[in-house]
């Protein structure tokens, strides 16, 4: 029994720690590192460390997107440019020390108000009592996602009447027609912005 | 599986507590984290052989016979030591770290992937709502690996290599995603166990022969796993008549071995995943598994009790196993074998395709996404969209598909119509009003799917 | 781990803050344009972490809920988009100017 | 941005990117033997390719000049190690000629054999090593199952697998052993309805179409200004064959045979047997054309073989007794052009009245052929190198000598 107990520590915690650390220190080593592809791989590590967070939050739909979209898409998509802009192999850019003196003055200054905002709300500091006895059903939200999208907030049915449902403002429905026409005008556009026209003389450098 | 060995922690000594403890979650991890890479690594192994030996036979030749006895069953472990025992080279010119780590990004994103995969009804090492997605998502990220390597080994033709993987997997992953989409339209969820559970009974309700649709859908959803796993006739990442090796030309010793255990791990999860979403995943074709679990267990059964009568004279008293607990475990073993034979016959398919046909050029492998595959998945989805929404007879005698779209789809009417009732401020109560509000918790239907003896992970971690 | 038990919001948003404070660094002192829409990518995940602390059930008992995750799910098809577009004009920039350092880029300089 | 489209000085392109250079051999798995390209490459396209030769050469020429004729044969044999039988025949019949040397019908029939069988095994390398090329295994080892078979007759024959060294000037080093034409008719017969299988696995495969037709295509003219000979120069479409439009002393030997020449005609390649349909895709003279009549080839080459081994069997005189190790030639030079698998196989000599040549040369069909690669990969894929190069079929033994 005791020795149960000595062992029976906060497992959402120990995930949480480890993909927070994850998630900072591979962000820190984009910020410090000079060479372009290896801060494009240090990238993609944050950013699925950030996904781990959305899977321990309970977000997996979200995860999943972060994982396909965010990875597996816009970040080959970015190595992708990487690979046609880079003009001696393994580029590297150095950035004057002034310039990061005061980047790191004013990142510090803005990290220091974000932390003390982050911790200034009660509610946010004392988290969930006991989150284990969040139901199963409470984590099965992709059907709800689903619904949101076209319009239908099932999550939020036994909410009193009037109170969020209001006709045609509730769902967001409107909000993924328009998103989805968005992505779409955006990626003919740069396709087409990618795909410039030069002057035939200047076969060197730049028009 | 954590509350199982938590009684088996509890049964030895004698504490109980609310909620599984740290030690159970820990040894419940460690065997599914054990159980999974024996998959694919052990998988590798045998595929290695089994591709060796169908190419040997294809090819009018044997293939490996002497290491390991006639067959030459050791051949693919001779060859593991070798590579272990091989110089690992870096080249001068490489970047070192990343050259380094690229191989291990694809095999840990194939090894990932395999944590959504269930390999029988509930044996999954963790059951997830979005278990279709997970998995896409995470066969995704394994094109880095490819990427990075070409890169760093600081090679022309390795570079070749990673930016036709790039382009072809990234390409690749649109009509893929269009195909695994019909199966989960079909059954209301992303949940692979319930997907399964849907094709229970004979092969006639496997979703591949729901309707003509799908039957397509899943030729093309094969054709398109072929090409994002990296094999032929899609190999151009790899092509040794053009790019020297590819993406590994550089490499060597273990790191190399390390890309192919990424690349069959990733082509047996893609045939199981075809496995589970088109051709009933562990149910066989004809349903005999739980009539033979059945009788099975009335031999298991009192063994198993004998045993624990026994252990409990040490131990205390543990009871007599719970009832129908043994025949559906057997009858989920055997689902189990079903399931890993479906997956060997379709990475049997792949090698029997790498074996015959020329590869492809680079231009006709996205022509064939993009003016092929593309519309063809699209032109199935949306048939097999009309077919569901028409409501059109099918193959599959499971009651359950057809009420679960009931459901979804009558609970948008009734939330439409309560919103109507609102903004019209007309209280007054509808004919309507006797149906039970909808329980948005059951919609994936999953729950009452799972059978109540599956000890498995079922909710687990949380 | 005895220190964040429960994990709370604000732990999620100390996670965040720090994503976010490295990508705004980020983007003032990487001198490669791609540098910079990485520093874009740590700034919109570090806000998108925060949606996701808010809406999730684990972390309060009254959370935001869906919306949270809903918001998450926009906010990264709008960074994929915001990605192809910066990358569009990173391309152009180097078609034009032989390099992306964006330092290069002051020809509408007064 | 729309209103400059017009301005002709606008030219429109895609993302920026930069040439780059890339070695495709010598050391590389495509490339045939110690061939090295140079690719110029802007992305996946190909905008210059040079070949570099020289790896592989060997002095054999100036090697000929410090031995008798008879005593160069094992070079020739080395030089195009693929068809060995027919540059021993090559350089035989150039002998002959100087030394006017008449070979008894039995011994024309025995190199009509011999040099036929050697057609057939070499075709079927440059078949299967074409599957290779474009990324299928099983084919090549389809074909070399049967090469295997012609092997060991000509072992049989002659003792050797891969360098015979058995036509020599004045017949053949031996006679054909007993029972060596029941075991070829076997094999032809064995052999023969195996060739569908090929045509299904490449000639008419959806992929293998997709690969080559229109892919390095080169018309008649360019094959000719080039020198190109052989299957490649009748890939193009010209009826130009030295079997029939031979010197005298070579085409002798085909005297009375029933052949064709395989090249198309009027849109159609000759109709003496059932062959799969030529694709709506392909283009005369490109890459599928060149592969198809070398298939068609192997087919000429079983018939003209049963041919021969008829009239072999009741033909007079002896199977041609070699000349003397030392034999003195005559003052004066001779050239003589023989149809070897890859083209024609010129091989020159000029004697100043001693045993030892004067001057040797061989005339490489090869190194003509390969010659157009230039020309036919530029603006081409990657992958389409291979598939042009090896639609050539060129041994580079033979261009280095």
């Amino acid at each position: 029994m005791m020795l149960l107990a000595a062992f029976d520590f906060d497992w959402h915690a120990f995930f949480f720690m480890f993909f927070a650390l994850l998630t900072c220190g591979f962000a820190l080593a984009v910020l410090f590192t000079s060479n372009i592809v290896r801060m494009a791989f240090y990238l993609i590590l944050s950013l699925g460390a950030s996904a781990g967070l959305f899977f321990l939050a309970g977000a997996e739909f979200v995860g999943a997107m972060q994982l396909m979209i965010y990875v597996g898409g816009t970040l080959v998509l970015l190595i992708f440019g990487v690979m046609l802009t880079a003009q001696s192999r393994f580029v590297t850019m150095k950035t004057s020390s002034g310039e990061w003196v005061m980047a790191l003055v004013l990142g510090g200054a803005l990290l220091f108000l974000l932390l003390t905002a982050a911790f200034r709300v009660g509610d946010w500091r004392t988290g969930h009592p006991n989150p284990a006895n969040v139901g199963l059903a409470e984590s099965k939200t992709t059907t709800q996602i689903g619904m949101g999208f076209t319009g239908v907030r099932v999550d939020k049915l036994d909410a009193p009447e009037g109170s969020t449902l209001v006709s045609g403002m509730s769902g967001y429905l409107l909000p993924f027609v328009i998103v989805s026409v968005h992505l779409l005008v955006v990626l003919v556009g740069a396709a087409y912005m990618a795909r410039t026209k030069r002057r035939a003389s200047s076969a060197g450098v730049g028009a | 599986m954590a509350e199982f060995f938590q009684q088996i922690w509890d049964s030895f000594f004698q504490t109980s507590s609310e909620s599984p403890g740290a030690i159970a979650y820990l040894v419940a991890a460690v065997i599914h984290c054990v159980l999974i890479i024996h998959v694919v690594a052990v998988g590798a192994l045998i595929f290695i052989w089994m591709e060796r030996k169908i190419s040997g036979r294809i090819q009018d030749r044997l293939g490996p016979t002497r290491v390991g006895g006639a067959f030459g069953w050791l051949q693919t472990l001779a060859d593991g030591i070798k590579l272990i025992a091989k110089e690992d080279i870096t080249p001068k010119d490489a970047d070192a770290m990343l050259f380094k780590a690229a191989p291990y990004v694809g095999f840990a994103a194939s090894y990932c992937a395999y944590i959504a995969l269930p390999f029988s009804d509930g044996w999954v090492a963790q059951h997830m709502n979005t278990a279709v997605f997970f998995i896409l998502a995470v066969l995704g990220i394994e094109v880095f690996s490819p990427i990075l390597a070409g890169y760093a080994s600081g090679s022309k033709w390795s570079l070749f290599g990673a930016m036709r993987e790039a382009a072809q997997v990234v390409s690749y992953e649109v009509p893929l995603g269009m195909c695994v989409v019909v199966p989960c339209m079909i059954c209301g969820t992303l949940n692979l166990v319930t997907i399964g559970n849907m094709q229970a009974g004979s092969f006639t309700n496997w979703l591949a022969f729901n309707d003509p649709f799908t039957f397509i859908v899943a030729c093309v959803y094969f054709t398109c796993a072929t090409a994002s796993v990296n094999r032929a006739p899609f190999d151009l990442a790899e092509a040794e008549s053009e790019l020297v090796a590819g993406f590994h030309t550089e490499y060597s010793g273990l790191r190399w071995s390390f890309f192919f255990m990424a690349e069959y791990g990733s082509m047996f999860l893609v045939s199981g995943l075809a496995a589970i979403l088109f051709f009933g995943g562990w149910h066989g074709p004809i349903p005999i598994a739980e009539p033979i679990a059945g009788v099975l267990s009335l031999v298991v059964e009192p063994l198993l009790n004998f045993g624990r009568y026994v252990v409990g004279f040490v131990v205390g008293d543990l009871g007599q196993v719970t009832e129908g607990v043994v025949a559906t475990q057997i009858a989920n073993l055997m689902g189990c074998l079903n399931f890993l034979v479906k997956g060997t016959i379709g990475v049997t398919v792949m090698m029997w395709v790498r074996w015959t046909l020329p590869r492809l050029r680079i231009d006709q492998v996205m022509t064939t996404c993009l003016k092929y595959c593309v519309p063809i998945a699209a032109f199935g989805f949306l048939g097999a969209l009309v077919w569901q929404v028409n409501d059109l007879p099918t193959s599959n005698d499971m009651p359950v598909i057809g009420k679960n779209r009931f459901e979804v789809r009558e609970s948008w009417v009734y939330q439409a119509e309560k919103e109507l009732r609102t903004t019209s401020g007309d209280q007054k109560s509808s004919p309507d009003d006797q149906q039970p509000p909808f329980d948005p918790h059951q919609a994936t239907g999953s729950t009452e799917l799972v059978p109540q003896g599956a000890f498995v992970m079922k909710g687990g971690a949380r | 781990m005895i220190g964040i038990s429960p994990v709370s919001v604000s732990h999620y948003l100390v996670v965040g803050a720090v994503l976010f404070v490295t990508g705004a660094v980020c983007m003032a002192t990487k001198r490669n344009a791609l540098g910079v829409l990485m520093g874009v990518e740590l700034v919109i995940n570090g806000a998108n972490l925060n949606f996701i602390a808010f809406g999730s059930k684990y972390l309060r008992v009254e959370s935001l809920g869906l919306d949270g995750q809903l918001i998450a799910l926009f906010v990264i098809v709008l960074a994929a988009a915001e990605a192809a577009v910066a990358l569009a004009i990173a391309l152009n920039f180097y078609n034009n100017h032989a390099t992306i350092d964006v330092d290069q880029a002051s020809e509408l300089k007064g | 941005m729309a209103t400059q489209v017009d301005d002709a000085r606008i030219i429109e392109f895609d993302v920026r990117t930069d040439e780059m250079l890339v070695n495709m051999g010598p050391q590389h798995p495509s490339t045939h033997g110690v061939l090295r390209l140079v690719l110029r490459t802007d992305g996946e396209i190909v905008s210059e390719v040079e070949p570099h030769l020289g790896y592989l050469h060997r002095c054999a020429e100036k090697i000929g000049e410090n031995l008798t004729p008879r005593q160069w044969i094992p070079y020739t044999d080395r030089m195009d190690y693929l068809a060995g039988m027919n540059m021993n025949l090559g350089w035989s019949l150039c002998v002959e000629k100087l030394i006017d040397h008449q070979l008894s019908e039995k011994a024309k029939h025995l190199r009509v054999i011999i040099a036929e069988m050697g057609r057939i095994a070499s075709h079927l390398v440059g078949m299967g090593a074409y599957g290779l090329d474009l990324g299928t295994f099983s084919p090549f080892l389809y074909a070399f199952r049967e090469r295997e078979k012609i092997l060991d007759l000509f072992e049989e024959a002659c003792g050797a697998r891969l360098t015979y060294s058995y036509l020599t000037p004045g017949g053949a080093t031996a006679d054909l052993p007993n029972g060596w034409l029941q075991k070829c008719e076997a094999f032809l017969d064995q052999f023969e309805p195996i060739i569908p299988e090929y045509h299904a696995l490449l000639t008419t495969n959806a992929i293998f179409v997709k690969r080559t037709a229109g892919i390095g295509v080169m018309s008649g003219e360019m094959a000719v200004d080039f020198g190109c000979t052989g299957p490649v120069l009748r890939g193009s479409g010209v009826d130009y064959d030295l079997r029939r439009d031979g010197e005298e002393r070579y085409t002798e030997m085909y005297d009375g045979y029933a052949f064709e020449v395989i090249s198309q005609k009027d849109g159609h390649y000759p109709k003496d047997h059932d062959y799969p349909a030529v694709p709506a895709e392909a283009v005369l003279g490109d890459c599928w054309h060149r592969f198809y009549v070398r298939m068609l080839e192997v087919v000429q080459a079983i018939d003209l073989v049963r041919q021969a081994i008829d009239r072999y069997s009741t033909a007079s005189g002896d199977w041609g007794v070699p000349i003397k190790l030392a034999h003195k030639l005559p003052k004066g030079e001779v050239y003589l052009e023989t149809e070897s698998p890859r083209g024609q196989m010129g091989f020159y000599l000029v004697s100043d009245g001693n045993a030892i040549p004067w001057r040797v040369r061989a005339r490489s069909s090869c190194f003509c052929n390969l010659s157009v690669t230039s020309d036919l990969c530029r603006g081409c894929l990657i992958a389409d190198v291979p598939a042009i190069v090896g639609s050539l079929d060129v041994v580079m033994g033979e261009i280095d000598r």
